[in-house]
């Protein structure tokens, strides 16, 4: 009787969930996009407007990539991936189909940055990438406990042994190799030369890792440990710096002596995108000032939609001006696109330095 | 055979046939060939040796390879040792109710989710976690400690996640053993010791070894608790092939990984049923 | 008896690879016959009857139940239901759907199916048992149930495949006479199988002794017991005395055989070229305290009793004589003069030359 | 053995505080009024529950979109892989018990194999092979077929490829012990093939039937190693845990866990009275 009646249970349940999955037959915008990116207030204005649902999917750079690799492109109807990671997984890949700028309000975004995106992200002549949200990453340093942290190379000294936190992945390469007087950027061209640089980068870190307490992954992982003061310097995207800040006023962002690393989260679309319409629609919503503006307050970063700072909350601004005085501003060295086969050997260095020890 | 018996049978094995072939056995070629594809250019790829020429030329990665074998046979032998005594008194001593009602108690936990199991051991062992709050409050640390993100705790999450594999099976066999051999070892004048190592293990090899084989799988292949309970030096071997395929996007080289990750199992689990004399069959289902 | 017969048996024969199970059996089964096929384990028997019921299909020959071929019936098309070894009786379901099982699968309706369980139920000796589980039942109880579940079928044969096997030996001796009550209640042909020869003979009204595939004589329980026709039935049904010796001289069917420990016996029967068999029943041999009370039987002899074997009425003797390279059995007397006799005790014994049957070896 | 000493029974006590101690802090601090799931004990509280958000910032799980659809995300893989168990597992388990045919031992051997493979390889084989295939067809039919890319799908996929050697082991065991007499019995009774099966095989089998979707069920629910390696844009509640974990623990994620082990203790107890009809 028992087994009667749970198996009837069982089969109902099915049948609800069959029901359920078919119901939804609405137009979708499925978005593959990074936390904080598409708030909900955002999307149901979105949707009363267009009628169109957008289903959403957090994820970072690596897992953007590697998910649209496994499927060629399809699953998604727009992503968002950083500027510098476009052009090399695409001649990979071809896991991006080029965008129509024609059907985008190019007077919404921020003229140079445009220009600077389209020109990164360009291949054979066409575009696969525009502008978003803009930030970067520097230091979050617990100023009380570790007022001395003033660059990369800090993070490795001893007044911060066990107490400081990197990510394992590119950023770190990159800052480190600037903070080492290196520029990883020129060397892009010479795979050989840039193998070099990357050694030597790799053998600083190395030599740091002892003073780790660990490689971050997910950003509230690393707020919580500085929160605790498990972890009282890391290198770190400016947001997460700034809610901090807000909380505590003695935890900093710090633009680092060698330079901020600035970045740009696009929007591209997937090689086989069902509803680019859709997903144009969404863009061109999203680069309203008015709806820009919300976004950047809750991802906490900048926005490259034309006119957005002016409707943004004061306190960012604040904090954005106390992290970046002007020459920190100039000296923010933006990430040019990535060539094919240089992850392969960023990737190396990565994987020794977690396996290492 | 009549061919309505054949065409009904036929049908009968389809299921199967479709089981295995579309989800054992071609995905496995599959990574096979991929495992012999280089790429020489942005979709370009040809026939070569080079991705297992890269595990062997990489210290990086046959040394994880290596750490991971060698760490789960040390798993594997700390799992016996802990759960023999356990298995022992399950099979031999506890009776009735109590048996039920242990051995119920030992299965319990497996049927959580081993990551409900690993955030357990994290808010243990966390610097802000239970065990260093506890050491604090009664004098025995004057600061927290830091009891995770080691290989230590890796250990302790791996044999506690292999615990069930190697109870079950050694209690199995020790149930079988006939009393009156046992009594019969003590009547001839062994010891404690003598009867339990030249009458009690040797009965027991068969659970012995399937169970020891059946942990060393699971930890060779697991995945979750080496990466939320390891530190920042320890990498295991499936982080490995994860890497190569999801942040690294190297389908090729994460292949050639899985193949020598399966044939490392395939290995030691041969040699395992070799040495003891067991088959994979009744291996199984001691289990 | 009626002469009608309920079940024909045409040469048939079942094979298994190059071995035949089966090999060319013939025979005929009439209305409200109680016929037992009785053999050793492995004989065929099984197979026969898996054949008779419709789960095997004989490599040749024909199957007939009342006059009609059952080649290509399938088992559950057949007026033929069967007593299984193990009774096969349905654990998930209670005693009165087991029985009501075969009516409803015949499309019968509900209630009137439970109807004619219970009446059936009744008559078996089960009454008010239809709502137990099957399990609670005794061994005796499990044994009405299957066959209560083929006779309330009413089909023409009911075959039972060593039913009785499960059961403790009082049960047994019990069942056996209830069984052969049942028939004759229902006057339904019944075939048994059975390796268990005293079975055969309390219920059977007639025998078939089959070895290795074939018949190998069919007749009355008395028949096969007195006249057995080969060494096989004479030594498989009931006890006896079995020497094999050198023919001495034969006669017509006198024949006296010599022992190769010496002694020379005289019986009656085939004798063999050079070697033959002899058997003699335990009860056929004369005991004695001397010769003369051993009368004029042909065959004298005189030993020492090597063992007793008590066993109530079933008691025997062993004896120990020069000549013999086997111990003789007979029946322990157990009244008159040698009551009592113990192992040691010098006795005389001797039997009729008809009473030993000979065959060639 | 003769008499159990101190020492041992103090083990025996030892290893089963041992087993339940991480199961136990996850509970307890599930209810700890404080953004972290560690000690200090800062009040009961069910915020992590039932909480709106206003208290941590963060919604009660019951509350959170996020853990309901990923609920749902895994109702939809287990269910699917629980009733293909069962239905191809007595398939299967048939052919095993009942069939003869050439290869029959090599059959047997092969089943077995899924249970070998790590199921971190498993996941990524079907990956790999799924994706050529799709794309193979994709060249041939001009369409992307997308449940062959990762999602639900390549997840039920996945995932049955090692249950069902699980789910047949179960009803294979129980249909060894099956007297097949009963089956003759029953069409010697007159009844057809379908009823045979309807009304004599299936009921003896039931117990393992439910025994082997409860288990499926339980082992689809938290499977993670394979279900990783196949996951698309909808993850099942492992893997949205995994996430969640790796972003720094909060006791919403010991909360989603309390009652996954409320879940598993109630399918597991049920599991327990099914098969006790089994003795």
């Amino acid at each position: 009787m028992m087994t009667k009646r749970a198996g009837l249970k069982l089969a109902t349940a099915f049948a609800a969930l069959m029901v359920a999955g078919t119901a939804h037959a609405a137009e979708k915008l499925r978005l593959l996009t990074w936390a904080d990116y598409a708030p909900k207030d955002v999307v149901e204005q979105f949707t009363k407007e267009t009628g169109i649902e957008v289903e959403i999917t957090l994820s970072n750079n690596e897992e953007m990539i590697s998910k649209l690799r496994a499927t060629q492109g399809a699953g998604f109807d727009l992503v968002q991936p950083s500027q510098d990671r476009i052009a090399g997984p695409q001649a990979e890949f071809g896991i991006y189909k080029p965008i129509d700028l024609s059907k985008l309000k190019s007077d919404l975004f921020i003229g140079s940055m445009l220009e600077a995106t389209k020109k990164n992200t360009t291949i054979d002549g066409k575009v696969y990438g525009v502008p978003h949200i803009w930030g970067t990453d520097g230091l979050i340093v617990n100023t009380k406990a570790a007022p001395a942290v003033a660059d990369y190379n800090d993070l490795c000294a001893a007044a911060v042994a066990g107490k400081s936190s990197f990510r394992a992945k590119r950023p770190a390469l990159i800052a480190f190799a600037f903070a080492n007087g290196m520029d990883p950027f020129a060397a892009y061209k010479d795979v050989k030369a840039y193998a070099a640089l990357m050694d030597k980068v790799g053998a600083k870190l190395q030599e740091c890792k002892k003073n780790v307490k660990f490689f971050w992954d997910g950003k509230d992982q690393l707020l919580n440990a500085l929160r605790s003061g498990e972890v009282v310097a890391a290198m770190a995207w400016d947001t997460g710096g700034w809610k901090l800040n807000s909380e505590n006023p003695d935890i900093k962002f710090i633009a680092p002596k060698s330079g901020a690393l600035g970045w740009v989260d696009t929007f591209a679309l997937p090689a086989k995108g069902r509803n680019d319409d859709a997903a144009y629609k969404w863009i061109n919503f999203n680069m309203r000032p008015e709806i820009a503006a919300k976004v950047a307050a809750a991802a906490g970063n900048f926005t490259a939609s034309n006119g957005a700072d002016k409707l943004m909350q004061g306190k960012l601004k604040d904090q954005f001006a106390e992290s970046f005085p002007k020459a920190a501003i100039d000296n923010i060295k933006w990430y040019p696109a990535v060539p094919a086969g240089l992850e392969e050997i960023e990737g190396k260095v990565l994987d020794r330095l977690k396996a290492g020890s | 055979m009549k061919p309505a018996q054949r065409l009904t049978l036929f049908l009968l094995m389809a299921p199967a046939i479709l089981w295995l072939g579309l989800l054992i056995i071609l995905p496995h070629v599959e990574i096979l060939i991929l495992s012999f594809s280089e790429r020489v250019a942005p979709r370009v790829y040809q026939f070569g040796l080079g991705n297992y020429l890269e595990f062997f030329t990489e210290p990086l990665y046959w040394r994880t390879f290596a750490r991971t074998a060698i760490m789960s046979i040390l798993v594997t032998a700390c799992t016996l040792v802990l759960a023999f005594p356990i298995a022992l008194y399950i099979a031999r001593v506890a009776q009735g109710r109590l048996k039920a009602m242990l051995l119920l108690m030992c299965l319990l936990p497996f049927w959580v989710s081993e990551l409900v199991r690993t955030l357990g051991w994290m808010i243990l062992l966390r610097e802000t976690g239970v065990v260093s709050y506890v050491l604090q409050s009664i004098g025995l640390a004057s600061q927290p400690v830091e009891l995770l993100y080691n290989d230590g705790a890796v250990i302790l999450g791996l044999v506690y996640g292999g615990l069930l594999f190697m109870i079950v099976p050694l209690a199995n066999a020790l149930e079988s053993l006939e009393p009156s051999v046992v009594e019969a070892g003590f009547d001839l004048g062994g010891s404690r010791w003598t009867v339990l190592r030249r009458i009690v293990i040797p009965h027991a090899m068969p659970g012995i070894v399937a169970g020891s084989i059946i942990v060393f799988m699971l930890t060779v292949g697991n995945f979750a608790t080496p990466v939320l309970l390891g530190g920042k030096n320890g990498l295991w071997f499936t982080e490995q092939i994860y890497a190569q395929f999801i942040t690294r996007f190297n389908w090729p080289q994460g292949a050639a990984f899985g193949m020598l990750l399966l044939m490392l199992s395939s290995i030691i689990v041969w040699a395992g049923l070799r040495l003891s004399g067991q088959s994979l069959g009744t291996t199984l289902r001691q289990a | 008896m009626s002469s009608s017969t309920d079940l024909e048996i045409i040469n048939v024969i079942k094979r298994f690879g190059s071995y035949n199970a089966v090999d060319g059996v013939s025979f005929s089964v009439a209305q409200g016959e109680f016929f037992s096929i009785l053999g050793p384990s492995g004989c065929g028997k099984t197979t026969l009857m898996r054949m008779i019921a419709g789960f095997e299909d004989p490599t040749s020959g024909d199957i007939r139940i009342r006059e009609k071929s059952m080649i290509g019936v399938p088992a559950n098309r057949r007026p033929v239901n069967m007593v299984f070894q193990s009774l096969a009786l349905f654990p998930m379901m209670s005693v009165g759907e087991n029985v009501a099982y075969g009516l409803t699968c015949r499309g019968v309706s509900r209630a009137e199916a439970d109807k004619r369980a219970t009446r059936m139920l009744e008559r078996v000796g089960l009454k008010g048992f239809g709502d137990r589980r099957v399990t609670a039942l005794s061994g005796g109880q499990r044994q009405r149930v299957a066959i209560a579940r083929c006779l309330v079928l009413e089909p023409t044969l009911v075959l039972l495949d060593e039913p009785l096997g499960a059961l403790d030996l009082k049960l047994r001796e019990h069942m056996k006479i209830e069984l052969k009550q049942l028939q004759a209640m229902f006057n339904t042909t019944f075939v048994y199988i059975t390796h268990d020869q005293s079975e055969a003979l309390v219920m059977s009204d007639r025998i078939a002794v089959m070895n290795q595939g074939h018949f190998e004589q069919v007749g009355s329980p008395r028949e096969l017991y007195n006249n057995p026709q080969t060494p096989f039935v004479a030594s498989f049904v009931g006890e006896t005395n079995r020497w094999s010796g050198e023919t001495a001289s034969a006669s017509g069917d006198a024949v006296t055989i010599r022992l190769p420990s010496g002694a020379t016996v005289q019986g009656k029967g085939q004798a063999g070229k050079a070697q033959s068999l002899c058997f003699v029943r335990p009860e056929a041999i004369a005991l004695g305290t001397d010769q003369a009370s051993l009368g004029n039987a042909a065959n004298r002899f005189e030993g020492r009793v090597s063992a007793v074997l008590f066993d109530g009425a079933n008691s025997s003797l062993l004896i120990d004589a020069p000549g013999f390279e086997k111990p003789a059995r007979a029946v322990l007397p157990q009244a008159g003069p040698l009551a009592g006799i113990g192992v040691g005790a010098p006795i005389h014994f001797g039997w009729a030359t008809d009473s030993m049957k000979v065959f060639a070896a | 053995m003769s008499r159990p000493s101190l020492l041992w029974k103090f083990y025996i006590a030892a290893f089963y505080i041992f087993l339940f101690a991480p199961l136990l802090v996850v509970a307890v601090f599930a209810f700890n009024a404080s953004p972290f799931p560690s000690p200090p004990w800062k009040g009961f509280t069910l915020e992590w529950f039932i909480g709106t958000g206003s208290v941590f910032g963060k919604p009660g799980v019951l509350m959170d979109p996020i853990w309901l659809t990923t609920i749902l995300n895994s109702l939809k893989v287990a269910v699917p892989v629980a009733v293909l168990a069962v239905v191809i597992g007595t398939v299967n388990a048939w052919l095993l018990e009942r069939a003869e045919f050439p290869g029959k031992t090599l059959f047997a051997m092969m089943m077995l194999w899924p249970l070998v493979i790590p199921g971190v390889i498993l996941g990524i084989s079907i990956l790999a092979f799924f994706s050529r295939l799709a794309n193979g067809l994709e060249d041939f039919l001009q369409t992307d077929i997308d449940g062959l890319r990762p999602g639900l799908m390549l997840i039920v996929l996945g995932q049955l490829s090692f249950i069902l050697t699980i789910a047949t082991l179960i009803i294979a065991a129980r249909l060894r012990k099956f007297d097949r007499s009963l089956e003759e019995a029953a069409f010697d009774l007159g009844a057809s093939r379908t009823r045979v099966l309807r009304t004599v095989t299936l009921p003896f089998l039931s117990p393992a039937l439910v025994g082997a979707g409860l288990v499926a069920l339980l082992m689809s629910f938290e499977n993670f190693n394979t279900t990783l390696m196949l996951v698309g844009s909808d993850p099942p509640l492992p893997i949205t845990m995994y996430g969640q974990m790796r972003e720094g623990a909060t006791p919403a994620i010991n909360a989603i866990s309390l009652l996954v082990m409320v879940a598993v203790g109630g399918l597991a107890s049920l599991f327990a009275l099914t098969s006790k009809g089994d003795r």
